[in-house]
């Protein structure tokens, strides 16, 4: 027992590196409103945000590797916990690594996107973290405010702060549903301790409690806005295409997977035992949300939006390990939230480069025989479009992400053998649209006089080059992150009751 | 077991019959490529080097020449002999010679040889598949040896021939290619020891006749004339190969010996071996031109006509008899089936006869002759007398061929004739633009009279033997014999036999009169081909006139092969039926099952038989000769159209429309509207494959369109489903 | 032989080896292209080519081992292999063959050489991608053929398709993108459901660690899934199999990416992609579950459907203007053969169905390579536009009439052996449906010697054809061994039928077959 | 007690929701969230009759992020309005599809 939670120095020495990040995330906040604005000054705004995540990173590595636990109490110390982290943290690293260049171009010299951008990430950390309803709220609200701000960043933008009001509008809205179930299972069990919730809907017989199933349904249906699940993801398309290209990445990658993270973890550890009542509601919405999204998605134009709509599929995808509830569910988890990070940070590295400066449209036709001008950025875009297809090798770890979430399914207590139908069937609707760009890029000719697509610079370089190696290795040698993802799947308190009751295959 | 008395014998090398025309086949093969090939450019697309080199083609297919058959090829070609002509000249005709030596040697051998049962030669495993082992293996009979010297006998002759009659064609070492071939198939044909090597040179003489009516590909009746003969024997083929599956389904061997041995499992006239019967019969009437997938031999007369005599007349048609002969133990014990075989024959020969009336191109007469005379052999196998169908078969083959390669040299002289003045207006195969040719070619005239009293059945000339056997066979059988007591289309045996003896009599007659009228205006009367040519004509050369007279006296003679008892008992003028002892270690035993308790005709009844059959023809040469004025008739041009029943015939009644119309047409059109239009692009891929595409995109656009851009559409969406996660929630509760 | 290569443990690295070289050989070609920036196009053709031709030709010649140093006989996997991929998942790196796996690997390895010289002058943009796309491409296709693993056996599998999405994409015809989109939908439909079919039975078989398994052999060995299960996991296979084969109705993807392909692409796609339908059935779908395949509902469902693909292809590819796509309906009706034979179960039948696989592949390559000999000539596919071009182009008239005899099935070629055996074999549990599609012999006839009359006969009327040259040496050197395999199995398959005959019975066992041993039938009045 | 209590947050909530459907002015709207928050503070009060001090604490948490909610959110729609002079969410429609 490393941390007693019941005191405050347990408490604090278990929140380090969540105050770690908080308290850099604050002096640079700071700092950045001390100088004027300028290129020059965000750019260093920028550089000392990414120490200052190195600087968590190396925190949360430590404890990940001590191996560290702590009482019962409001906070978790596990390993999900830390490998949720890492992936909130390298993604904000990417998202700021690619802002940097990216921002003078959108004619944003604010330093504050960086640091707004430290400060969501802090809020997932927390949500990560998180194992009472209060801290998770907290969470919630510190990563969704950052967020707001951060899609509406770029003030001169029109459609950038209309995004930013319909993603806030419906956000907050969303919340009072959240608060509003938060408030009913309080209500129903007495606690806002996730873990006692689950206790005592064991103990006291709570399944059938009118209160407890309303406030789980709200809960859900806060989270589903979270992750963007059909039908509460109208949200999602009009603030991707509306923010700054990094932030878009961010908002598709670690805010999706922080909203899992949490979701994964209230689920698992509270209401495993009321599987009953949630099982079809949340089939439902996976199914819809897969359906939906690979759609719609077919019928987009905007490179964006396109990816928009695929963020919303991955979504879906994710909503299937939920469902299945188990731990190979979690660390499918895990597993698919780094591939399809690497994926999408590839993917928006490449819409930056494309994307002409100063234009806020990426219409796909930008990308017509981009193979014969830039061969390799091509290729790189490629790679990432095949991995979020799930295609082996040439997608990478995208399809043993996919493989990861289908073994989850088919090994889950509940028969999610018609899901992964489902789920299987929308990917092929989805090869429709991925395919689609590779078919712009390598089969489509050059237009006359279209403008060559700008050199890309070299933080961005190494971003699109860092995910897309990684997607290929990773691709190739699951193993070893396999082996990490399944280490750190089981979201277990410590005194360890184990939540999942063994279920034979069916 | 020891060895087969043949083993030790020249009969060892049996498998050289067929090796050596392959060689030829090579050889000139090899040759025609080589004068044809000229290499293309490197980069077919680049457009460097446009030098024109199509002027150095040898043999470019059909084109100018001498193609005498061809109609209106270009004259102006110089008739130049083939750069590899001297090689050729020797190549493919030598071959031939070989193997008719060898092919002697061997018969003698057998004569020689005391053989209870065929000398199997085992080349190779060819396909060992499970309990299926196939054998490239020859078998030495009487059977297979009778066929074996007329192939290769007729073959050379015939390949002697074709060196005068093709000298000048451009495609010369190839003609002798494909005719190598051609033998070459044929006597794996003939010498296969299971049914499966049989049908390779089956469908090989196939293939070469498709080529060499083909030969003159340039011309899209030639072409379309090859491709009808090999679709239409496709037909037949299919049920060879049925035939095939049911008997190795149920025999688990496709060895004739092994067959033979196995014959007594069947049921005697039971459905199974009947079906079986039947299905290489539909192969039989495919290859040798019944009713009703005849149709494709009068047009494959657009082959060189020493093709015809080898292919179309003395050989490969005789195939389907063969077979029958060579199935024996199976149609013996299958009356039904034997009694469709002669009564298709029967009728077959009537039918052909009829429209041989009224045709005018000569090798289409002999066409015709020719189907009608199969018919008649099949009549002899049908009812069980295989010796006397395949004694047809062999006197047929010489008189044909004479026929056939005689018709070949006047073609040959008419248009060396047309040649000479330029005359491309007129048809040289035409009877109306010949007339008087035995002024000028007196020998062909008198070798070609000895062929037409051979098929009319005159005595003592071959077909007058050959003939009468087989009409003695169906009358005889009419009484006791298993066939007798079937039924066939409800009528009884008995009456179908007379039906079959009375059909065989009237197409006698009807033989007589078409071969008449084909020498009479052939040649005699005046002379039709036009005072411009008249003075070209003249004798072929003795290269091609050779070959002819020993064919002549061939058949003037071969009716001594097989003498029946009643002539020789009459006039001791030879040995008796010789052909049937032969053939009896082969057929003997399938002869007499069929004949069964038939009491053998009394001599009186023969001789009856005989006056009758020989005053039928009597009297068709004499219907000919005093009906037809020769001297009335009017060159092609000139011609008027004729009238009813006549225009019918000359229409051939019309069955080659009818086949379009019913057969080819519907098809087609069918397969073109219905099957692809309809179902593949129409159901399977625009509406289902695209369709699910289109409706997944429109489901896309709708969905877009949902996404209005407005919040409160948004928040409305949002609560929406919140009510419903609720409800689903409460329902729980 | 055998021995030397023991000698050389040349079953230990041979496999390995040539799933490695063609990927050697991409990468090369990767770097080439990348670094030859400025050359002129004329000089990146040719270096492109040559690095292709030269890997192609390693290829072969060291995969022809194969063909003495396996042992057909034995009921074990030759020259397998197995390294741990991914053991947490149960997933390992085993690959091994049979007698049929050896047929087609080499008539893949001995074919690949030919689609480069058939593209030789073909190919002029990019030419490094597309050979370097050949190359992954045989890859993938190996792969198919030795994976002993059903998640290897599906990497390689969805491995194949991306490089021929690409080369019909790139290097296609006017409708290419619409062609290889839908070549791709197609079998990715196909293939998702199969992937969910493994990880099923996978964990099915998981043991007490919950580590799920792979392995080919315990899986055929534990193979008892209850009766709906298995029928469902069969179908999964099956959709996935059949739109590869491609049967009735699954086809209509092959003739639009048959035309719009270059002709490397048609012919690897007809020659050998097209196989993998038919060797996943014999491979996984068969003895993987039994029990459905031999279901009367299952069975008599995919005999019908073989039957209708082999007599509707027929007379389809009939009624075809263009001859690409005509070869294409051909190659639907010769797959139903094989189809068939597949599913009569008996020894003749599935001897004969691998022989036809091997047959088709030599005999429509043939066909692809000479029509895209025309082409490049005459920029036309449409047999209209041709006619009596055996005149000008008489060795290549020559070719294209032996190439089609055999895809007719004349004895003596290739074509008669596959189609007889299959026959045969399938009259002997199948009756009716043999004898329904024995009319393939009337029908195959009557669409190629049509067409062959339309291109090669009938009178020269055009003008641009009058003008065309005969085949160049080049072409006419990658024509002749494929029509020397034509003749050779035509007159002596024997040593084909040997390597399959072990394999063939374990499959008809499997099915419940009786076992044939090679037992000649006495033959009395034997010369010898 | 505890019942009305929680009917009447019930009743807030719903009054809340209903007015952001049919409003079209973004303040207004958002102040309609506001109502939403305000009412389930209003049962965790009632609640924390019941279950002790957690609910009450809740609360303040809960004041305290609507505060910085909706500085975030006016900041927002007065960029908004800089644009377009106006908060019409209706007029607002630029992103679609």
């Amino acid at each position: 027992m490393n941390f007693d939670l019941s005191t405050p120095a347990g408490l604090m020495g278990a929140l380090v590196p969540d105050i770690v990040l908080m308290v850099g995330a604050m002096v640079l906040m700071l700092y950045a409103a001390w100088r004027p604005e300028s290129a020059a000054h965000q750019r260093n705004v920028g550089y000392a945000s990414l120490v200052v995540i190195a600087v968590t990173v190396a925190a949360v590595l430590w404890f990940a590797s001590r191996g560290l636990t702590a009482t019962e109490g409001v906070i978790a110390v596990d390993g999900f916990r830390w490998a949720a982290d890492v992936i909130f943290l390298l993604s904000a690293a990417a998202t700021i690594a690619m802002g940097i260049e990216s921002n003078p171009r959108d004619r944003i010299m604010g330093g504050e996107s960086h640091v707004l951008v430290l400060f969501a990430a802090a809020g997932m950390m927390i949500m990560a973290a998180s194992r009472d309803l209060m801290i998770l709220f907290l969470g919630v609200e510190m990563m969704s405010i950052a967020v707001y701000v951060l899609a509406g960043i770029n003030r001169g933008s029109i459609r950038s702060a209309e995004g930013a009001l319909k993603y806030f509008l419906l956000g907050a809205f969303s919340t009072g549903f959240l608060l509003y179930g938060i408030a009913l299972i309080y209500g129903a069990t007495g606690t806002t301790n996730i873990a006692v919730v689950g206790e005592r809907i064991a103990s006291f017989a709570l399944a059938g409690h009118a209160m407890l199933l309303i406030g789980v349904g709200l809960l859900l249906i806060g989270f589903a806005f979270k992750v963007a699940a059909v039908p509460f993801h109208m949200w999602a398309p009009d603030a991707y295409e509306g923010a700054p290209t990094p932030i878009t990445a961010y908002m598709a990658a670690a805010v999706k997977a922080a909203a899992f993270a949490m979701f994964l973890r209230v689920w698992i550890e509270a209401f495993l035992l009321i599987d009953g009542a949630w099982f079809a509601p949340v089939w439902w919405v996976a199914a819809a949300t897969m359906i939906v999204g690979n759609v719609v998605a077919l019928a987009q134009r905007n490179m964006k939006r396109m990816l928009a709509y695929s963020s919303i599929v991955h979504g879906g995808y994710l909503l299937v390990a939920v469902a299945a509830g188990t731990p190979l569910g979690s660390s499918a988890f895990l597993f698919y939230a780094v591939a399809y990070t690497l994926a999408t940070f590839g993917a928006f590295a490449v819409v930056s480069a494309v994307q002409k400066p100063g234009e806020h449209a990426t219409p796909i036709a930008d990308y017509d025989g981009l193979w014969s001008t830039r061969p390799w950025l091509a290729v790189g875009f490629g790679v990432c479009m095949l991995a979020l297809l799930g295609f082996p090798i040439f997608g990478g770890a995208g399809f043993f992400a996919k493989w990861y979430v289908l073994q989850a399914a088919l090994t889950s207590p509940r028969g999610l053998v018609p899901l992964s139908v489902v789920l299987v069937l929308t990917s092929v609707v989805s090869a429709g649209y991925y395919l689609h760009i590779v078919r712009v890029m390598f089969m489509r000719p050059r237009p006359e006089g279209a403008a060559e697509p700008a050199t890309l610079q070299p933080l961005t370089r190494m971003v699109l080059v860092g995910s897309v190696v990684m997607l290929l290795v990773l691709g190739l040698f699951p193993g070893a992150l396999a082996g990490w993802a399944t280490s750190n799947a089981a979201i277990t308190p410590p005194e360890a009751r184990n939540p999942f009751p063994t279920v034979p295959f069916n | 077991m020891q060895a087969h008395p043949l083993a030790e014998t020249v009969a060892r090398l049996v498998w050289f019959l067929p090796l050596l025309p392959l060689i030829g086949f090579l050889i000139n093969g090899a040759l025609s490529l080589k004068s044809a090939y000229v290499a293309g450019p490197a980069d077919p697309d680049g457009h460097d080097g446009e030098h024109a080199n199509h002027g150095e083609h040898q043999d470019v297919g059909g084109h100018g020449g001498t193609g005498h058959d061809a109609h209106g090829h270009d004259d102006h070609a110089p008739a130049v002999r083939h750069k590899f002509a001297a090689i050729t000249s020797i190549v493919g005709p030598g071959v031939m010679v070989l193997s008719f030596g060898l092919a002697l040697a061997i018969f003698f051998a057998m004569r020689g040889a005391e053989m209870h049962n065929p000398y199997i030669n085992t080349l190779f495993s060819w396909m060992p598949a499970g309990s299926l082992q196939l054998n490239a293996a020859l078998q030495l009979d009487a059977l297979s040896m009778v066929m074996v010297l007329v192939i290769t006998g007729v073959g050379m002759l015939i390949h002697i021939f074709s060196v005068g009659y093709m000298q000048d064609d451009p495609g010369y070492p190839r003609y002798f290619a494909y005719l190598n071939l051609f033998v070459f198939f044929m006597l794996l044909l003939v010498l296969g020891a299971n049914y499966v090597v049989t049908f390779v040179g089956w469908e090989g003489v196939g293939l070469c006749s498709y080529l060499l009516i083909g030969f003159w590909f340039s011309e899209k009746a030639n072409a379309d004339a090859g491709k009808k003969a090999f679709i239409v024997n496709r037909i037949g083929d299919f049920g060879f190969m049925v035939a095939m599956f049911m008997i190795f389904a149920h025999v688990g061997s496709l060895d004739y010996v092994t067959i033979a041995e196995r014959a007594g499992s069947f049921a005697p006239g039971g459905l199974v071996v009947t079906a079986i019967c039947l299905f290489l019969f539909l192969g039989c009437a495919g290859k040798s031109a019944q009713i009703p997938l005849y149709t494709w031999l009068p047009d494959a007369m657009a082959g060189p006509t020493p093709v015809s005599a080898l292919i179309h007349a003395a050989t490969m048609v005789t195939a389907g008899v063969f077979l029958v002969a060579r199935s024996s133990m199976l149609f013996s014990i299958a009356p039904v089936a034997s009694l469709t075989v002669a009564l298709t024959g029967a009728v077959t020969a009537i039918f052909a006869a009829t429209i041989g009336l009224k045709q005018w191109d000569i090798k289409k007469v002999l066409a015709y002759s020719t189907v009608s005379q199969l018919g008649y052999m099949f009549v002899g196998v049908g009812v069980g007398a295989y010796t006397a169908g395949v004694f047809h078969l062999i006197t047929h083959a010489f008189f044909k061929a004479l026929l056939f390669l005689g018709s070949g040299s006047v073609i040959y002289v008419m248009h060396r004739a047309y040649h000479a003045t330029h005359n491309h207006g007129d048809d040289a195969q035409d009877m109306r633009n010949m007339g008087g040719m035995k002024q000028f070619m007196p020998i062909t005239w008198t070798l070609m009279w000895i062929a037409t009293l051979a098929i009319a059945g005159v005595p003592p000339f071959s077909g007058f033997f050959s003939k009468d056997e087989i009409l003695a066979a169906v009358f005889s059988r009419a009484h006791g014999s298993p066939l007798a007591d079937a039924t066939l289309l409800g009528m009884p045996g008995s009456t179908v036999l007379y039906l079959i003896w009375v059909l065989a009599l009237a197409a006698a007659l009807l033989t007589a009169i078409y071969m008449t009228r084909m020498m009479l205006y052939t040649f005699h009367g005046p002379n039709r081909t036009g005072d411009a040519a008249k003075p070209h004509l003249a004798e072929a050369p003795w290269v091609m006139t050779g070959p002819l007279v020993v064919l002549g006296v061939l058949s003037l003679a071969g009716g001594w092969l097989n003498l029946p008892k009643v002539i020789t008992d009459l006039i001791p003028v030879g040995p008796t039926a010789t052909l049937e002892h032969w053939l009896e270690p082969v057929v003997g035993a399938a002869t007499s099952r069929v004949a069964g308790g038939a009491a053998h005709l009394s001599a009186t009844t023969e001789e009856l038989l005989i006056g009758t059959a020989v005053a039928i023809a009597i009297a068709g040469i004499a219907i000919a000769w005093t009906r037809l004025k020769p001297a009335a008739l009017t060159t092609k041009n000139a011609a008027v159209p004729a009238t009813g029943i006549q225009r019918v015939l000359e229409n051939k009644w019309y069955v080659d429309e009818a086949y379009d119309a019913t057969v080819v047409k519907p098809i087609y059109g069918a397969s073109k509207g219905v099957l692809w239009a309809g179902v593949d692009v129409g159901i399977i891929d625009t509406m289902l494959v695209n369709g699910t595409a289109a409706l997944a995109r429109f489901f896309g656009w709708v969905g877009s369109q949902l996404q209005t851009g407005r919040v409160g559409t948004y928040a409305w969406l949002l609560v929406i489903g919140a009510v419903l996660v609720l409800r689903a929630f409460a329902r729980a509760s | 032989m055998t021995a030397m290569l023991n000698s050389m443990g040349y079953n230990g690295w041979i496999l390995t080896l040539l799933l490695a070289l063609p990927l050697i050989g991409a990468v090369m070609l990767a770097v080439q292209g990348s670094t030859a920036g400025t050359a002129d196009a004329a000089a990146k053709v040719s270096s492109a080519r040559k690095t292709a031709l030269l890997f192609f030709l390693v290829e072969a010649i060291v995969s022809l081992g194969l063909w003495w140093s396996v042992d057909y006989s034995s009921a074990e996997w030759q020259a397998a292999v197995t390294v741990p991929w991914i053991p947490a998942w149960g997933v390992y790196f085993r690959i091994g063959v049979d007698g049929i796996a050896v047929l087609l690997i080499l008539l893949t390895t001995c074919l690949m050489p030919l689609t480069v010289l058939g593209s030789w002058t073909s190919i002029k943009e990019k030419p490094h991608a597309f050979y370097a796309m050949l190359l992954l491409l045989t890859t993938g296709m190996l792969g198919v053929f030795m994976s002993l693993d059903l998640v290897l056996f599906y990497v390689f599998w969805e491995l194949m398709l991306i490089p021929m999405y690409l080369i019909i994409g790139i290097w296609g015809g006017q409708r290419r993108l619409y062609a290889s989109l839908k070549f791709f939908l197609f079998t990715m439909l196909g293939s998702l459901l199969m992937l969910v079919a493994i990880l099923y039975i996978g964990f099915k078989t998981a043991g007490a660690d919950g580590v799920p398994v792979f392995a080919y052999d315990t899986l055929v060995q534990s193979g008892n899934y209850p009766g709906n299960a298995a029928l469902w996991l069969f179908g999964a296979f099956f959709i996935a199999f059949a739109v590869k084969v491609p049967m009735w109705p699954f086809h209509t993807w092959l003739p639009d990416a048959h035309v719009e392909a270059p002709t490397a692409g048609s012919v690897v796609l007809a020659s050998i992609m097209l196989k993998m339908g038919t060797f996943g059935f014999i491979r996984f779908a068969l003895p993987l579950f039994p029990y459905a395949a031999t279901h009367p509902m299952v069975k008599s469902t995919v005999i019908v459907l073989a039957v209708v693909g082999i007599v509707y292809g027929a007379l389809v590819s009939m009624v075809q203007p263009d001859f690409k796509k005509l070869v294409a309906y051909s190659s639907v009706s010769h797959l139903g053969v094989v189809m068939l034979g597949l599913f009569a179960f008996t020894t003749q039948s599935v001897q004969g169905a691998l022989l036809v696989n091997i047959n088709h592949g030599i005999s429509t390559g043939a066909l692809f390579l000479l029509i895209g000999m025309i082409y490049e000539r005459r920029h036309s596919r449409q047999i209209a536009d041709f006619g009596g071009i055996a005149k000008v182009m008489p060795m290549f008239a020559v070719m294209l009439t032996i190439v089609a005899l055999s895809s007719i099935g004349v004895p003596g070629t290739n074509g008669f052996v596959g189609e007889f055996l299959v026959l045969i074999g399938s009259f002997r549990t199948q009756p009716i449906a043999a004898v329904i599609s024995a009319t393939v012999v009337i029908f195959a006839a009557v669409y190629l010697l049509w067409a062959l009359q339309r291109i090669i006969y009938n009178p020269l009327a055009r003008p641009e054809n009058a003008a065309l040259k005969d085949l160049n040496m080049r072409e006419v050197g990658l024509l002749v061994p494929l029509i020397i395999g034509i003749f050779w199995i035509g007159f002596y398959p024997k040593p084909l039928l040997d390597r399959t005959h072990a394999a063939a019975t374990r499959l008809v066992v499997q099915m419940g077959g009786v076992p044939e041993a090679n037992t000649t039938v006495a033959t009395p009045g034997e010369g010898r | 007690m505890l019942a009305e209590s929680l009917a009447l947050s019930a009743a807030l909530f719903t009054i809340g929701v209903v007015g952001v459907l049919t409003r079209r002015n973004a303040i207004i709207v958002f102040m309609c969230v506001e109502l939403m928050l305000n009412a389930v503070n209003l049962s965790f009060v009632a609640l924390s009759k019941v279950y002790g001090a957690t609910g009450q604490v809740f609360v303040i948490f809960v004041m305290t992020v609507a505060a910085a909610e909706a500085a975030v959110g006016l900041a927002i729609i007065i960029s908004i309005f800089r644009h377009k002079k106006s908060v019409n969410l209706q007029d607002i429609n630029l992103l679609r599809g």
